[in-house]
């Protein structure tokens, strides 16, 4: 199990080749077959990392056998495991619904989708600060490509705005990589932190630009205010399965800077640390406030759901900038909630929208909602834990947090985390209202179309991971409690990336 | 020499973010080629180019960076070129199917005069 | 046991909601079987809590925040479990009975066990987090409750605003709680949300710099769950529930829970001033005004909901007032506001149920109809009112007795009495309007039925109630004072102290203030009766109207904002980036561009020649600009800057990176030309002067700044790992050319990646234009164009450039080359080929699939870098193979090699398959067009 | 000698592509300006050759063999263009 | 069979000094190269030709290059002297040149030849491909250049070209 | 010996140079289009063709040996600037309003067509 740490990667991206080269020959039955494979294959890989990070605490794998600042190093924390295995389980339902119909519709969905899951893996797993960028967009341009086949009209203007934000984000990343390797030397982010750590202050004013670059550009991919004018309609208008994964994306800027943040920008960095955590705070806060009122504000069930993973980023935001492990650890949990619980009620409002017969997800129109009671069951569930209502998920994250926000913030951090969880209720129970409740008691004579199983089962499997989420809390915390203590020691990473020789190669002097 | 590429950057991205900046999808792009242009032009001068010392290693000539031009940045830039490239076709065809669907070229899709609210729904 | 206490109603929630095709009868046996089962259980506990013990369960559940599953049972969570169970039963036999055929009683069931569930969880938490857990639970279950016929737009606005008001509270609570925890750790206690911890430490958290905000939060908590003024209005509006939800929720269980936290945490927070000042004012305040507006309503039930506002108000002012005998008296009157609210609730329905009307002015002399429910609701009435030998008579008087004993505020005890006074003159008027208006009189009127006798199993849980308030009434000693006693003992922790339950204390003061109060409410009614219809108009609520625009208002505000925020326009979305990013990145040198320029090294020299090349890519750039419009022209001149930039690679010792940029620029062009012809010739002018102006500043600066950035790091020395990478290039990857080494070996992974953005990339254009059908800008007349000569000079061009393209593919680690150039010198040729030929001839005879070579040039690299995993090293470790071959001698092969085909071909593959996809794109016919 | 000639050669060659530039942004019709560009495409080689030759490397020969060989594809897909919009017909 | 295994020996040929010329050193493995690709880029080609030029006799080839050669040079000197000269000296013409040569091959090898060639420019072939449309930078007599171009190129290619 | 060589690579370099130079001034100097289209043709063939052949020669007495791989240049260049002049002819054809009259058109068949100044029309959008 040496290659472990590279497997979340090269499984999805040759499952995807091969799926390419099944589509040209086979039907959409074996196609899912295989598809299935691959994912299962990834769950099982991505579970077993998270053993095997949780016995050894970090993996160092020396692509190409280089020292680690020589080549790309994959360096696999508790906090990558997460990501990953997070990012795996999230998949699973979003396959299932896909496979419900989708995948037919959609040219090379299956090739994109585990592609989609090689970009994001890698981004989670990679060490070296060029190639996370390398998968960013291996990543975005597979979710251009989710976003996009077989869409039509809307659809594709809301994939112009994210397409083109996206680029002109990463054109911002390669600005500060070039800032960064020119002021540092290296691309390897332990190294580079080592380096940031020592480097004379004549030259903390470069690296500082650059990080603030890179800040601009993590910013951008979690949707932070205001940087988070692409989100809504992309989300909104995305399919239901590939909307569902989108759930991850924005986290994924959200790990990239607390990944950069804490390792090359922490407490160690000299003039230099924490210079982010100032600018988050204040703004990842607002971003909840405003994300809470575009839930209420929300014409559409799923503008509104894209507004509520805003506002988990701009909770996480707040809580990863609050710098404390307990806070951050408070984040960690409740980041695959997050994604989890949004990713669910995407696909339960493309549920909802069409057995509204024609009206969709849209909220002003009264709509006989056809075969409800389960739907509306599903979106209870929900709602109540992404509102942070108790007894779920949402509500065992929020509390972890706000006893993890500091003295001195308390007042005013309490207040925007529990003024925004008042706001989602107002809002939800609205939409909950007008989709549920706001019609006939007489049932309409229009046969009803059946729910799906496929799909009625992926939103199961979603709310069923939040349930898990509840009960088996404590195990989750106390790993997600490592993660965060293990984020904070950084000379814990350097030293055993500087440790970690290569297998035949003379290590670097 | 320095000034010149730096000069040569900031012309880049000042042409390149003006033309981000219009509303029509193929401005648009072209900003977004020049932009690139002037990326790498950092990222490659983040190596410090010299003239004439190329990364191709020579016998008899010592392999160091006093004989050679950095390499890595130059490789970084190559996979930014064909990555920016990889976008650029992307955006380009998005473009064409917005016009083709929305019967306009602007980039939010429809033109701002004759705004089309989808009214209450 | 108190686990199995707690899961019945949840089990059997399950259960009912689980029992699709159960009869009404069987949804009704099973719902009812909690408060048997129930009730049983506690008679089983009865033992042990009457003994004063308490009872404690503890379970893990998220131990690192503080939140154990701790259930813990004293007498007050006993009497509180007895009377929510108690009162559940018989509203589950009233429902069984209440609800129509349209009702699902599935629906019903579940949602009133789920509720019964989250209160007997409330009271028997033993941890303030698992209590405020259930806490919330009620609030979601009500609201299901409220809103339980839904098709009712009162109903749905009710049960929101339920929502929202208590949600607002439990939130409040929460906070109020970790603010608990926090005063408690902070002094270094372990669980800190422990019940038993919390009650004990309660000068700790009174002598805290937090105290006012924990009291502030948990207060806001309470009240809003108790309908205290100015949280009140969500209850009359809650009135929209079927009856049984509100017998059930607003006399014994949801707005209990308010006050059973106000009794619960009493040790722990009251004592002090300002817990006096707050509690009891609010208190006062809400039993007055609520008293005051129950005598103006017409509805049955709103009456109710109003009287319950104003015993809620009594309660909370009790416990403001914090002696111990105000806690009894509270807990007392908690218990007999239960029994006469409930059953008058009952009643209420039974009216509805059977006359279709709660309207008062409609009603009247019902006594002659049914006559049973009128002796039953009388009675609950007369309770209500405070009449003696009624069980809320006994409770007043406690209340007048400790308003007039007041300790040490004489205008406190002032003010309070006179409440007090007044809150019983408004109780008896609207109690009397309630018997009056209903039961005699004239009437009724406009009826559409002739009102008659309920079921009798409709009858009976109001009749128990009933009974209950007169036994209690008549000998409260005997059956109320053990409960009493024990519910006391486990509020205020200590020996509860010596009371009096008994019907007559002689003549004193209170009972001068009964007798006071019973003439003047006589007086009162029957004065105002005229002018009942005026105040109709007149008090509408208030506070409904607030949360209604306030609501509203938020509703239409979030709207606003996020359509005029959020509209959209990618320009303000750039726009914002570029802002932000030059803050960021502007922030850090400000003050210090000029130092950051001076003292650096010694430029390099450039040469005249190096400096037509900067005026070529500048005055071509610049050209790009101005031309913009006119998107031909523009295209041509880039292609001028592109060429430019790569002649500067050239120069500044980059071969492979001119030849990159070179031949992505002619694929580039080639691209953009297809894409020209479905897009619009030229860009419309825009008409906004002033933010091309804006556009031009902003983009100045940040040009400006990224060149300042660019020169001052340039002119800083390097310090960079690369110089490892040259040394170690030859020896051990096997190549001189130390940029493809680094591309295929040192840092393979990125091109790893690369690669699949290629080949992706080509999947999404291939997936966007595969079916689309698109209209080309314009179309020239005539059959497709032949340009033999040109295809005829291709042909020599072919060979040759593949040739090239493996000589390039071959020599690329050692010299200027490599997978991706040659990939793309072999496929530009076979543009050629596209553009002189047609598609169709070109695909006609080539015959190759883009697709599966994107496919397989992928799996390549993979296997190219996999293959070091049989010699147990890690992935893209690169091997080397000197093959001795007889005739050619030695052929050096790196294994990077197997890695940069893969490159090569997926380069090759993705290139073609978007060129043959925008060359192919199907044209929309005129037809179809016009649809 | 020869490298002043070479660098007086790289210069000429510059003049060439400046004047070619002029004309590309002057055009007035688009064959004139994918003229200019052709024009300073092979201009490019010619001063890729000399500078070869000033530093006496062949390191730039596969560049300047790209040029040439492939150069004219701009030349034909914008000429194409002109022709027929429809490049790939 | 030699079609389709050795679909054109000239192309063959053109390959393999191609390889030895970028190669740079004619040892065995170079060569080998060279004849693999010698054999395989044909027939890769092959898969985007519907035929290949068949060649005639070869012999007037050689002279006709040395010929071509040539005439760029004393072309070239002409052409300069009339861009610096004044404009107004100038006349420029399109010269419709009808041509014998029938195969296609050989039309685009005298098109080059006439391209290369400066002061003239092949513009257009009509489309029953019997006249060649070609612009003059500057001719008094357009009848000499017909029949100049028909006696030294054409001729010629049509031997090579049959 | 080398001087020689010298000499004749700085006469090849001057005369390659200078006709390179001189497809930029007819590219700037002269009026229309189909004047203009000739510049490059004389860059192409004589003004790199005699910068290649210097560079062959300057490798060759600097270097070690023959490698006269920039014969592959010209052979290239010989290869597609043809088809690029054709290319642009035709596009300029394709714009101009009154293009040459087809020989089987006219009644002298083998008549010259004297164009007129810039005979293309401007970029129309
Ligand atoms: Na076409
Ligand atoms: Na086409």
């Amino acid at each position: 199990m040496q290659h472990l740490p590279v497997l979340p990667v090269l499984v999805p991206l040759v499952f995807g080749a091969l799926l390419l080269l099944l589509e040209r020959t086979h039907r959409a039955k074996v196609l899912r077959i295989w598809a299935w494979i691959g994912m299962v294959s990834l769950l099982v890989v991505s579970v077993m990392l998270l053993m095997q990070v949780h016995r050894e605490d970090l993996l160092v794998y020396l692509l190409g056998d280089w020292p680690a600042r020589l080549g790309i190093t994959l360096m696999v924390d508790r906090l990558s495991a997460l990501m990953v295995l997070t990012t795996a389980l999230l998949a699973v339902p979003c396959l299932m619904y896909a496979c419900a119909g989708w995948d037919k519709r959609a040219l090379h969905f299956h090739a994109l989708f585990q592609m989609q899951l090689a970009g994001l893996n890698g981004a989670f797993l990679t060490g070296d600060l060029f190639n996370l960028f390398v998968f960013f967009e291996v990543m975005l341009i597979a979710s251009y490509g989710l976003l996009l086949s077989g869409a039509r009209g809307a659809r594709v203007k809301a994939g112009m705005h994210y397409v083109v934000f996206n680029i002109a984000a990463s054109v911002v990343f390669l600005l500060a990589l070039g800032l960064l390797y020119g002021m540092l030397g290296t691309l390897n982010m332990t190294e580079m932190a080592a380096r940031i750590a020592i480097a004379p202050p004549e030259r903390t004013v470069l690296i500082h630009a650059g990080a603030g670059l890179l800040l601009l550009v993590f910013c951008a991919k979690a949707a932070l205010l205001p940087l988070y004018l692409w989100l809504p309609e992309a989300y909104a208008r995305a399919p239901a399965a590939v909307a569902a994964l989108f759930t991850v994306m924005t986290k994924v800027g959200l790990y990239a800077i607390l990944r950069v943040y804490t390792l090359m920008f922490g407490e160690a960095a000299g003039p230099l640390a924490n210079i982010a955590w100032d600018w988050l705070l204040p703004t990842g806060a607002a971003t909840v406030v405003l994300a809470a009122l575009g839930v209420i504000g929300a014409p559409r069930m799923r503008i509104g759901v894209a507004y509520l993973v805003l506002l988990s980023a701009g909770t996480l935001f707040v809580a990863f900038s609050l710098g404390n492990a307990a806070a951050i650890s408070a984040g960690l949990y409740y980041l695959p909630h997050s994604v989890f619980v949004s990713a669910a009620l995407f696909l339960l409002a493309d549920v909802i929208g069409r057995h509204r017969g024609g009206n969709g997800d849209y909220l002003v129109e009264i709509a006989p909602m056809t075969r409800k009671t389960l739907p509306a069951a599903l979106f209870l569930i929900a709602a109540v834990s992404i509102a942070g209502l108790p007894p779920l998920s949402g509500f065992i994250g929020k509390l972890r947090l706000l006893e993890a926000v500091p003295d001195a913030q308390t007042g005013w951090v309490w207040a925007v985390i529990l003024g925004s969880s008042l706001m989602v209720i107002i809002g939800l129970s609205r939409t909950g209202t007008r989709l549920f409740w706001r019609v006939d008691a007489t049932p309409s004579d229009v046969p009803a179309p059946a729910l799906r199983r496929a799909e009625v089962t992926a939103v199961l499997v979603l709310l069923g991971y939040g349930i898990a989420m509840t009960v088996f809390a404590n195990p989750i915390l106390r790993y997600t409690d490592a993660a965060a203590a293990q984020l904070l020691d950084v000379p814990g990473y350097i030293d055993t990336l500087r440790e970690t020789a290569p297998q035949i190669r003379e290590p670097s002097p | 020499m320095e000034l010149a590429i730096a000069t040569a950057i900031g012309v880049l991205a000042a042409s390149g973010i003006y033309l981000l900046l219009r509303a029509r999808t193929f401005d648009v792009i072209l900003g977004l080629t020049l932009l690139s242009y002037a990326t790498n032009l950092l990222i490659f001068a983040s190596g410090r180019p010299v003239v004439g010392k190329p990364p191709v290693l020579r016998d008899g000539v010592a392999h160091t960076l006093a004989n050679y031009s950095d390499p890595l940045p130059q490789a970084l830039v190559l996979t930014a070129i064909v990555i920016a490239f990889a976008m650029t076709a992307v955006t380009v065809v998005i473009a064409m199917r917005e016009h083709a669907d929305l019967h306009t070229d602007h980039v939010d899709g429809e033109e701002p005069d004759n705004e089309k609210r989808r009214g209450g729904a | 046991m108190l686990e199995l206490l707690l899961a019945l109603p949840f089990v059997l929630a399950l259960a009912v909601a689980l029992s699709a095709n159960a009869s009404r009868r069987t949804s009704a046996w099973l719902a009812g079987l909690v408060p048997l089962l129930g009730i049983a259980v506690l008679g089983l506990l009865a033992g042990d809590v009457f003994d004063g013990s308490i009872l404690k369960t503890q379970y893990a559940w998220v131990p690192e925040a503080g939140l154990d599953f701790t259930l813990r049972m004293d007498g007050l969570a006993w009497t509180f479990a007895l009377l929510v169970l108690g009162i559940g039963g018989l509203v589950v036999l009233y429902g069984h009975y209440y609800l129509s055929a349209k009702d699902s009683p599935r629906r019903f069931f579940t949602y009133l066990l789920l509720f019964m569930g989250a209160m007997l969880g409330m009271v028997v938490a033993g941890n303030l987090l698992l209590l405020a857990v259930f806490w919330e639970l009620t609030s979601i279950s009500s609201f299901l409750l409220i809103g339980f016929w839904s098709h009712r737009q009162d109903a749905r606005q009710g049960a929101r605003m339920a929502l929202t008001i208590t949600g607002m509270g439990g939130l409040a609570l929460l906070g109020g709680i970790l603010l608990i925890g926090r005063i408690l750790g902070d002094a270094g206690l372990e669980s800190v949300y422990d019940l038993d911890t919390v009650l004990a430490n309660g000068a700790l958290i009174r002598d805290s710099a937090l105290y006012p905000w924990a009291l502030g939060l948990v207060l806001l908590g309470i009240f809003t769950k108790s309908a205290q003024f100015p949280f009140h209005f969500w209850l009359p509006h809650a009135m929209a529930a079927p009856t049984p939800v509100s017998a059930y929720l607003h006399s014994a269980t949801m707005v209990k829970a308010g006050v059973f936290l106000l009794a619960r945490l009493h040790p722990a927070l009251a004592g002090t001033d300002l817990f006096f000042y707050v509690v009891s004012g609010i208190g006062a305040t809400t039993l007055l005004v609520g008293a005051w507006f129950a005598i103006f309503q017409h509805d049955l039930k709103g009456l109710l909901a109003y009287s319950t506002i104003s015993h809620l108000g009594l309660i909370t002012l009790l416990f403001g007032l914090s002696t111990e005998m105000a806690v009894v008296a509270g807990l007392f009157h908690i218990l007999n506001h239960a029994t006469f609210k409930a059953s008058l609730f009952m009643a209420a329905g039974i009216i509805d149920h059977e006359c279709g009307t709660r309207d008062m002015r409609r009603l009247g002399n019902l006594r002659r109809y049914m006559p049973m429910t009128s002796v039953l609701a009388i009675v609950a009435s007369l309770a209500m009112a405070g009449i003696p030998m009624l069980n809320g008579f006994l409770s007043k008087e406690m209340f007048f007795a400790e308003a007039l004993e007041i300790g040490g505020h004489a205008t406190m005890r002032l003010v309070i009495s006179i409440a007090a006074l007044l809150a019983g003159i408004f109780g008896i008027a609207y109690s009397l309007r309630f018997v009056h208006d209903t039961f005699f009189g004239n009437g009724p009127r406009a009826l559409d039925v002739v009102p008659h006798e309920p079921p009798r199993w409709m009858r009976i849980p109001v009749g128990v109630l009933a009974a209950l308030c007169i036994v209690v009434g008549v000998l409260p000693a005997l059956t109320i004072g053990p409960l009493l006693d024990t519910m006391v003992r486990g509020t205020l922790g200590t020996a509860a102290p010596e009371f009096s339950l008994s019907v007559w204390h002689g003549i004193n003061l209170p009972l001068m203030m009964s007798v006071a109060s019973l003439v003047f409410g006589i007086a009162l009614y029957f004065g105002l009766r005229r002018l009942l219809d005026f105040h109709a108009v007149v008090t509408r609520s208030i506070g409904r109207n607030v949360f209604h625009l306030n609501v509203e208002a938020l509703f239409g505000l979030a709207r606003r904002f996020t359509a005029r925020v959020a509209n959209g326009s990618l320009q303000r979305s750039l726009f914002l980036m570029i802002l932000i990013g030059l803050l960021l990145a502007g922030v850090p040198m400000f003050g210090q561009t000029l130092p950051l320029l001076v003292g650096l090294g010694t430029p390099q020299p450039l040469p005249v020649i190096g400096w037509v090349l900067w005026a070529l890519l500048v005055a071509a750039t610049l050209g790009t600009v101005i031309v913009h419009g006119k998107r031909l022209t523009a295209l041509i001149v880039i292609g001028a800057v592109g060429l430019v930039v790569s002649m500067i690679f050239v120069y500044l010792s980059a071969p492979d990176l001119a030849l990159t940029q070179l031949l992505v620029e002619m694929v580039t062009i080639a691209l953009m030309m297809m894409a020209l012809n479905y897009l619009p010739k030229q860009s419309k002018a825009s008409r906004r002067p002033l933010r091309k102006l804006r556009d031009i500043g902003i983009a100045t600066l940040a040009g400006g700044g990224l060149a300042v950035l660019a020169y001052a790091m340039m002119m800083s020395p390097a310090d960079t790992i690369s110089s490892e990478l040259l040394v170690r290039a030859l020896p051990e990857a096997y190549g001189r050319n130390v940029v493809n080494v680094t591309l295929v070996d040192f840092r393979g992974f990125d091109t790893f990646g690369e690669i699949a953005v290629f080949g992706i990339a080509a999947l999404v254009v291939h997936a966007l234009l595969r079916w689309a059908r698109l209209k080309p800008d314009e179309v020239m007349p005539g059959p497709p164009v032949q340009l033999p000569i040109a295809a005829d000079l291709t042909q020599l061009l072919f060979p040759l450039a593949l040739t090239v393209s493996i000589y390039l593919f071959l020599r690329g680690h050692n010299a200027p080359g490599g997978g991706f150039i040659a990939g793309l010198v072999f496929a530009v040729p076979v543009l050629v080929k596209y553009v002189l030929q047609g598609a169709r001839a070109v695909e006609a005879t080539f015959g190759f699939d883009y697709l599966r070579g994107i496919a397989i040039g992928l799996l390549l690299a993979v296997i190219g870098g996999v293959g070091s995993w049989w010699f147990g090293l890690p992935f893209m470790t690169s091997g080397h193979l000197d093959l001795e071959l007889p005739l050619i001698g030695m052929l050096p092969l790196a294994s990077a090699l197997v890695f940069d085909t893969g490159v090569y071909v997926v380069v090759f593959a993705g290139t073609l398959l978007m060129l043959s996809t925008m060359g192919t794109v199907r044209h929309r016919q005129a037809r179809e067009e016009a649809t | 000698m020869i490298d002043i000639a070479i660098v007086a050669g790289m210069h000429l060659v510059g003049l060439s592509m400046l004047f070619a530039l002029w004309r590309l942004l002057r055009g007035p019709t688009a064959p004139d300006r994918i003229l200019a560009l052709d024009t300073l495409y092979i201009s490019a080689i010619a001063q890729l050759i000399l500078f070869g030759m000033l530093l006496d490397t062949e390191i730039y020969f596969e560049a300047a063999l790209i040029i040439a060989m492939l150069g004219f594809v701009g030349t034909v897909v914008l000429s194409k263009y002109v022709i027929r919009r429809d490049i790939v017909e | 069979m030699k079609r389709r295994m050795l679909p054109s020996i000239p192309q063959s040929l053109t390959v393999f000094a191609f390889w030895l010329l970028m190669a740079e050193d004619v040892s065995a493995s170079n060569v080998l190269m060279a004849l693999l690709l010698a054999w395989l880029m044909p027939l890769m080609a092959a898969r985007l030709e519907r035929e290949f030029a068949r060649l005639g006799r070869l012999r007037g080839g050689l002279r006709l290059i040395g010929r071509l050669l040539v005439d760029i040079v004393i072309a070239n000197v002409t052409v300069a002297k009339q861009v610096l000269g004044p404009e107004s000296r100038l006349k420029s013409q399109f010269v419709w040149i009808p041509l014998d040569l029938t195969n296609i091959h050989g039309i685009s090898a005298l098109t080059s030849v006439i391209t290369l060639t400066p002061g003239t420019v092949s513009a257009e072939l009509s489309e029953d491909r019997k006249h060649l449309l070609v612009h003059c930078l500057s001719t008094d007599d357009p009848q000499a250049l017909v029949e100049d171009v028909k006696a030294r190129y054409e001729a010629p290619l049509r031997e090579i070209f049959p | 010996m080398s001087t020689l060589f010298e000499l004749a690579i700085i006469f090849l370099l001057v005369a390659g140079c200078f006709f390179t130079l001189l497809g930029g001034v007819a590219m700037v100097k002269l009026s229309d289009f189909f004047r203009r289209v000739h510049g490059p043709a004389k860059a192409s063939t004589l003004g790199v063709g005699c910068i290649l052949v210097a560079s062959i020669v300057y490798h060759w007495i600097n270097g070690s040996g023959v490698h006269p791989r920039e014969i592959l240049i010209t052979v290239f260049l010989f290869l597609t600037a043809p088809i690029s002049a054709h290319l642009m002819s035709r596009a300029a054809l394709s714009l101009m309003d009154e293009r040459p009259p087809h020989p089987e058109r006219t009644p002298d068949a083998d008549a010259e067509v004297v164009d007129r100044e810039d005979p293309a029309p401007r970029e129309g959008g």
